[in-house]
């Protein structure tokens, strides 16, 4: 297989993974050797995270194998996940969080090894990070947290990382410290050590990526080295008719009146889609979430509401674990079918077999719990719930984490849409792919405007230029 | 992050040494060694079951058989542990090992945890009707001469607090493995993940559990000479009050030791400031309520300045 | 009167451990009433009451504590356990304050006692009983809260009385915690298993409830023992007058907390006064119904107050 | 769906077996009798423990202290209102009602305006309720009004007539978690009340509805009970506070509703009753009677939860 200096670190032999009906892997070989920079992309769905868990152990095939040349665990091996939902512990501080993975750390003086030990892995692969390892993970922001998490996967944690997998690590990252990880991996690799890196954003795959496997419905596909691959030819692997790119806005001037206008300066007009921009973590999301919160009454039932939320940090603020794919959709459309207070069961399922289709969800019957899903689907149940609603303002708080490729598209398309026929949409992103799509844009910085750029203003560089401006100054 | 937020330690001290301004000022005679050991000798066994429920809810379950429980270790005491000492040790270990037992049962079955309890709590209770069907019993000698003893310069109530605030917080807050067990609270699939036997983690927090819970019914004993089988079933709630009071919260691993222990020493000297203010008959029972949504209506502040953050 | 104006400065407080029921209503009733008139007439500078939430010892013990710490120069106890307060109490004997214990009594030898003798109460219920029932029969046995010392006290003496009249039996035996509605409870759901009941002994609290559950049942009321509630009193002379049903009622009256204030009173003033004292119990037959009835606010209990010179003839009986 | 994955069959199943062994002891003598008692004395136990199945539906932490203290207050001023005058039910019902009311918006305006944890609001408020009680009434047990004795004690078509109101209540309650939407406001709030409000949910109108509700089931309760023992007294409610819990988890309880278990509440209440009285009827002492209670609490929700898992 492979030459005799560098043994594999895992070999996957035909290893497959069936929930009941569902083959989620279909029989998968794969071999990850040092020096391995696997891109791993799929669509939503595809079982790229089932994969992940295969590897680290996390979940058992149902058929097939898994094994490491470095010891009979993954942890042994020196194999790390970085996983696609964040888990680590939030009530402790970073350098805690450390410890829980680091389960050899004994000891007097533990907290002083586990606090250098966490910065210095932050310093390496974000430098200028400004993450105190003393503060309890609750007060980091999102982004700060899927730092925390790649750096506790690449720190040494008694013996170096041999191979490690990171599902979709950049979602919720602005591109400048994306930037940054990929450079790491990039080190990291070179140096001998191997990663699987999953993402939906096709120019990260190619950047980082010596080989890309393609999964699609639990097989792989294709894999051959990154060249040989063209983007297009990727996406065509991945098996997805990519909706012909509509033409982009700009062509649409007609507004109507303003519909949105908060005490920071952020305003809308009716059949406008406002982008939020800036680096991750100042404020965007907290802007989003007051003027839901301030348009809508959590004591007044609205029979026809103001507004609806589509959330991007799923546990936290999106997804009601416990239901139905059905039941997550139609929470918010409940109070219209209603007749006496009574849901309207019929409608109910007519609803969600309608998004169900519209928007792609994989899955053979709506009534399955919605964890049953893959991330990306599950997030695809969220926009659905919001597009359901009549509501003529629709915030969205960093929507397309973890989306695929084909189906962004399909969402783009929907959003402009939904804008014509006169809703409006605020939509925080933390890709400047996205939100150049939108007909303005306020740029965030230390939970202020620093800029509102609209038509041929919106560029990558000038999101860039107010992002920054001040830092660059003092 | 408000200074306030982050320290949530400053509510419950703040909120003990108003009260005990107030009562200093009501009773001046509690002023001195001899008073205070008055005001909160019988907060020790509270301080202990409080410790012991924390430990309960740092891994998001809640207990509602510790009143019994320490019931139960109180009739043990004043019976078998005074009678036959070294069967005693035998079964108070047995109880904190049934403790850890049902702390792997509970994650094994993946059952609430308050179902569970609930059971025990007639369990226990049932056991130690048994062992002791009407009040009596005595304390062991050496456990009356520990709970009375008088140190130097402050009195055995503060002395015992302060080192079961310290031990905690050594075992909960700075150990490695105190930091793995609030982990489970905060979340448990990380820290399965991590590759630690979650199960046995959470008997160790239930057998902590146990143990402060026995060290309750035992300091209990030493200071009211003998036991009856219902002797504690308040503690239950208090113990709970005493968690909340000293800002911990019910999901998600956040506990403070010294927090609990102040907590339950403010739940003491509360009851203690109302029978000072020689209310009507009527009314005492419910101006320890009103005491109760006083002192907790300070979080308020609190509360909204971590939520501007 | 000279003994007024030794006692002119002192304080007394009661400790109270529970206020949940009517009996112990009319007890800090009566404590309120006599402890007022004792202030008035210049024989104390005061008398006030106390009470905890619940019936715990744990409570009881601080709130003596507070009491010592407050400067109280006796405390009036009704104890939540006879043992578990004998540590505080000790630190009051020492503090240097008289303790008076009634009903509820401890057994720290400091303190002074004043015991209702429980046990009799219970076995003088099967010695009625046999007066009445010379055939013997089926009883059934209503107990109060487990675990507490009266309950066990009364539970002893009943069975003593049905060891020492063989013709009885007890057949059942469920706990009713001196409440009419938990007695009633219990009571429905033996009944269907027991045979055929001659006889029902209490603790107080609970007669009534068991009627009920006879009444609906559809069985025969049998020959319930009461224990001087109001409403059982009531039902007792409805039942009389309807068809001539006959039976007895006895208890503890609340009232007995006058004559712990009493005591200490004469404690304080010096008086030698033996450490055990008895007070008999209030005893309601079919004679003495309708008095009883009449001077029984309306659901209250049967009650007492004694006087001082009642306390007087009680520590000179005990001499 | 395999009725052996209902939650709620356990403690059904757990009743009938205790009902079974009591009968076996009188050789099926007086199965009417008790059949008759468990419904009357099962009803008090399913109204308290249904409202209390909606608020533990709000999810961890949600739970109500105060119902002893409803029940006690509620029927106290009831009752004193009736002053056992004939023809003032009416009145005497209304005013329960409107006490239970009055403790839910006080219950909620605590948790609420104050933030205080319920657990502990509920509780610190309860003691103020029982303050209330005392104070009006001074522990008096006053006779309610004869009609209403009457109709606390009868039947109608065999079944007592408590356990009638406690059955519409029980359907009431079913309707409203499974098909209204107010019930789906409630399981989405129990779930995680951020999401909730993000979708749109008013979650803050459901906690305080949910609380106001189990305080009006309690203050009826209290109302009832009184009414059936024969007068309102000031411990009357203590037994229905572990009570209220245990029937809600003991009847398979889980917050995720679709899996309803109203049914659960009502065979846990029977359940409780029956299995007291096949202790005390085969002569066990407090203290069998406690340990064993126990034992069988938690072997079903064993049973009831390794059933569920295996499916
Ligand atoms: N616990 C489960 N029970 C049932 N089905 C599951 C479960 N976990 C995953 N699946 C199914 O397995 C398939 C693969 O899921 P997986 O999470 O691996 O996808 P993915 O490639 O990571 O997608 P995404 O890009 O959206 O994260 C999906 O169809 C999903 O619905
Ligand atoms: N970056 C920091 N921020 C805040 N406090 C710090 C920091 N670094 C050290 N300290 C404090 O310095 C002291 C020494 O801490 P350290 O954890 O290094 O000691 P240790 O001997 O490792 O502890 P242990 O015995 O618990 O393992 C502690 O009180 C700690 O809180
Ligand atoms: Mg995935
Ligand atoms: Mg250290």
């Amino acid at each position: 297989m492979t030459d005799h200096e560098s043994a594999p670190i895992v070999s996957l032999d035909n290893a497959a993974k069936h929930f009941g009906p569902v083959k989620a892997l279909d029989g998968v070989s794969l071999v990850v050797t040092p020096g391995d920079c696997i891109g791993l992309v799929g669509h939503n769905g595809a079982g790229k995270s089932t994969l992940v868990n295969l590897i680290n152990g996390a979940l058992a095939p149902s058929s097939g194998s898994v094994g490491f040349s470095g010891g009979t665990s993954a942890n042994e091996a020196g194999v790390r996940s970085v996983f696609q939902e964040l888990s680590l512990c939030p009530n402790l501080t970073v350098a805690e969080n450390l410890r829980i993975s680091h389960t050899a750390l004994k000891g007097p003086g533990w907290r002083r090894h586990a606090r250098a030990e966490i910065l210095q892995s932050l310093d390496t692969i974000f430098p200028g990070h400004g993450i105190d390892p003393m503060s309890e993970v609750d007060t980091l922001s999102i982004a700060e947290r899927q730092m925390v998490e790649i750096a506790i996967g690449f720190a040494p944690r008694g013996m170096a990382a041999r191979l490690v997998i990171l599902d979709e690590p950049t979602s919720s990252l602005d591109a400048g410290i994306a930037d940054q990880l990929l450079e790491h991996i990039k080190q990291f690799c070179a140096k001998g050590g191997a990663v699987v890196f999953i993402s939906h954003m096709m120019g990260e795959v190619f950047e980082v990526a010596s080989r890309i496997v393609v999964l699609k419905d639990g097989r792989i596909v294709a894999e051959r080295d990154a060249a040989d691959f063209t983007r297009q030819g990727l996406v065509d692997a991945m098996g997805h008719v990519t909706a012909e790119a509509a033409d982009t806005a700009g062509t649409r001037q007609e507004f109507g009146p303003e519909v949105v206008r908060t005490e920071q300066g952020l305003t809308a007009r009716k059949g406008e889609i406002v982008g939020l921009s800036g680096l991750a973590g100042h404020g965007q999301a907290a802007a989003l979430a007051r003027l839901y919160l301030s348009r809508s009454s959590a004591f007044r039932p609205g029979t026809s509401p103001e507004v609806v939320f589509v959330a991007g940090d799923r546990p936290r603020d999106g997804v009601l674990p416990l239901w139905s794919i059905l039941r997550n959709i139609s929470i918010s459309v409940l109070g219209q079918g209603a007749r006496h207070g009574l849901v309207d069961r019929d409608a109910e399922a007519r609803i969600a077999d309608q998004w169900k289709t519209r928007i792609g969800i994989r899955t053979d019957d709506v009534t399955n719990p919605i964890l049953s899903l893959s991330g990306g689907n599950q997030q695809k149940v969220l926009f659905a719930r919001a597009l359901a609603s009549p509501a003529p303002v629709v915030i969205m708080d960093d929507p397309m984490r973890g989306v695929d490729v084909g189906t962004k598209q399909d969402v783009y398309a929907m959003i402009r849409a939904e804008a014509a026929r006169g809703r409006t949409f605020l939509w925080y992103s933390t890709e400047t792919e996205e939100v150049c799509q939108c007909d303005r844009v306020f740029v965030f910085r230390d939970h202020e405007i620093s800029a509102e750029l609209t038509g041929a203003d919106i560029t990558e560089e000038k999101i860039l230029e107010a992002s920054f401006v001040l830092e660059e100054a003092s | 992050m408000s200074f306030l937020a982050r320290h949530r330690i400053i509510l419950p001290v703040v909120s003990l040494t108003v009260l005990l301004a107030a009562t200093f000022y009501m009773q001046p005679r509690a002023m001195s060694y001899f008073g205070l050991n008055l005001l909160f000798n019988l907060a020790v066994p509270i301080a202990l079951a409080t410790i012991a429920q924390m430990m309960i809810i740092m891994v998001n379950d809640i207990d509602l058989s510790l009143g019994a429980f320490v019931s139960l270790v109180a009739c043990v005491t004043a019976t078998i542990l005074n009678d036959t000492p070294a069967l005693g040790l035998l079964i108070l270990l047995a109880l904190i090992l049934s403790y850890a037992l049902l702390g792997a049962v509970i994650h094994a079955l993946e059952i609430p945890a308050i179902v569970v309890t609930l059971g025990m709590s007639f369990v226990w209770g049932g056991l130690a009707l048994f062992i002791l069907p009407s009040p009596g019993g005595a304390s062991p000698d050496w456990l009356r001469t520990l709970m009375t003893v008088k140190p130097p310069f402050a009195p055995m109530a503060v002395v015992a607090s302060v080192i079961i605030a310290l031990v905690a917080h050594l075992l909960i807050i700075r150990s490695g493995i105190g930091t793995v067990l609030r982990g489970v609270g905060g979340n448990a699939r990380s820290v399965a993940q991590a590759g630690w036997p979650v199960i046995r983690l959470k008997a160790l927090a239930y057998g902590l559990a146990g143990l402060f819970g026995v060290l309750a019914g035992m300091a209990l004993v030493g200071l009211t000479t003998s036991a009856d089988a219902n002797i504690a079933l308040r503690y239950t709630l208090l113990s709970i009050a005493g968690v909340i009071l000293g800002g911990g919260e019910f999901i998600g691993g956040k506990v403070s030791p010294t927090g609990a222990v102040i907590g339950a020493l403010t739940l003491t000297l509360a009851a203690s400031f109302l029978s000072f203010l020689r209310l009507s008959s009527d009314w005492q029972i419910g101006a320890q309520g009103a005491v109760l949504i006083l002192v907790l209506t300070a979080r308020l502040i609190f509360r909204q300045k971590g939520a501007e953050a | 009167e000279s003994h007024a104006s030794a006692t002119a400065d002192k304080r007394i407080a009661l400790s109270n451990n529970y206020a949940g029921n009517s009996w112990r209503q009319a007890m800090l009733q009566t404590w309120e009433e006599v402890g007022e008139q004792a202030v008035a007439d210049g024989m104390l500078a005061a008398a006030d009451a106390y009470t905890t939430a619940e019936n715990q010892a744990t409570e009881q013990a601080a709130q003596i504590q507070n009491m010592i710490l407050q400067g109280y120069d006796a405390i009036v106890l009704n104890a939540a356990s006879p043992t578990a307060l004998n540590g505080a109490v000790k630190e009051a004997c020492d503090a240097g304050v008289t303790v008076v214990s009634f009903d509820g009594i401890v057994t720290e030898p400091c303190a002074w006692r004043i015991a209702v003798d429980f046990a009799a109460m219970g076995e003088e219920q099967v010695e009625y009983l046999a007066t009445r029932l010379s055939d013997g029969g089926n009883l059934l046995e209503i107990r109060g809260l487990a675990g507490v010392f009266v309950d066990d006290e009364i539970s002893k003496g009943i069975h003593e009385g049905v060891a020492e009249h063989d013709q009885f039996e007890i057949v059942g035996s469920v706990h009713g915690d001196w409440a009419q509605d938990v007695s009633q409870k219990a009571v429905a759901g033996i009944l269907p298993s027991l045979p055929e009941i001659t006889g029902v002994v209490t603790q107080g609290g609970d007669g009534y409830g068991a009627a009920q559950a006879f009444k609906a049942a559809g069985r025969p009321t049998p020959l319930i023992v009461l224990g001087n509630r109001q409403d059982e009193l009531k039902w007792w002379a409805e039942q009389r007058d309807a068809n001539g049903y006959e039976t007895l009622s006895l208890s503890i009256a609340p009232g007995v907390a006058s004559l712990a204030l009493w005591v200490a009173q004469q404690v304080l003033a010096g008086e030698e006064v033996p450490k055990d004292l008895t007070v008999p119990f209030l005893k309601i037959t079919q004679d003495t119904l309708d008095d009883a009835l009449a001077n029984t606010p309306e659901g209250s209990v049967a009650n007492v107050t004694y006087t001082l010179d009642d306390a007087k003839q009680v520590i000179a009986d005990a001499k | 769906m395999n009725i052996l994955t209902k939650p709620w069959l356990w403690s059904c199943v757990a009743a009938a077996l205790a009902y079974a062994l009591i009968l076996g002891l009188t050789s099926g003598r007086g199965a009417g009798e008790l059949a008759y008692a468990a419904l009357s004395f099962g009803a008090f136990a399913a109204i308290v423990g249904l409202g209390q199945m909606l608020v533990i539906t709000l999810g961890p932490g949600n739970v109500d202290l105060s119902i002893p203290a409803t029940m006690t207050l509620a029927a106290t001023l009831a009752l004193k209102a009736m002053g056992t005058d004939p023809g003032t039910a009416v009145l005497g019902l209304g005013i329960a009602l409107a006490v239970g009311f009055g403790v839910g918006v006080a219950n909620y305006a605590l948790i609420y305006l104050l933030r205080l944890p319920p657990i502990i609001a509920t509780l610190a408020a309860s003691l103020i309720y029982q303050s209330l009680a005392i104070w009006s009434n001074r522990g008096l047990r006053i006779k309610p009004p004869e009609g209403l004795a009457d109709f606390a004690t009868g039947r109608f078509l065999g079944l007592p007539n408590v356990t009638w109101v406690g059955l519409l209540l029980a359907i009431v309650v079913w309707i409203a978690l499974e098909r209204s939407v107010w019930g789906r406001w409630l399981l989405a709030t129990g779930q995680n009340m951020r999401v909730a409000r993000l979708a749109g949910v008013p979650v803050e109108l459901v906690r305080a509805s949910t609380y106001i509700s189990v305080s009006v089931f309690a203050a009826l309760a209290g109302y009832l009970l009184a009414s059936f023992s024969g007068g309102a007294a000031l411990n009357m409610g203590a037994e229905y506070l572990l009570m209220s819990i245990a029937v809600v988890v003991i009847g398979g309880s889980s917050i995720a509703g679709g899996n309803s278990n109203v049914p659960g509440v009502w065979g846990a209440a029977l359940f409780m009753f029956l299995v007291v009285s096949m202790l005390n009827s085969y002569g066990a002492g407090a203290g069998a009677r406690n340990v064993l209670t126990g034992a069988i609490i938690i072997g079903i929700v064993i049973a009831a939860s390794t059933r569920r898992a295996r499916t």
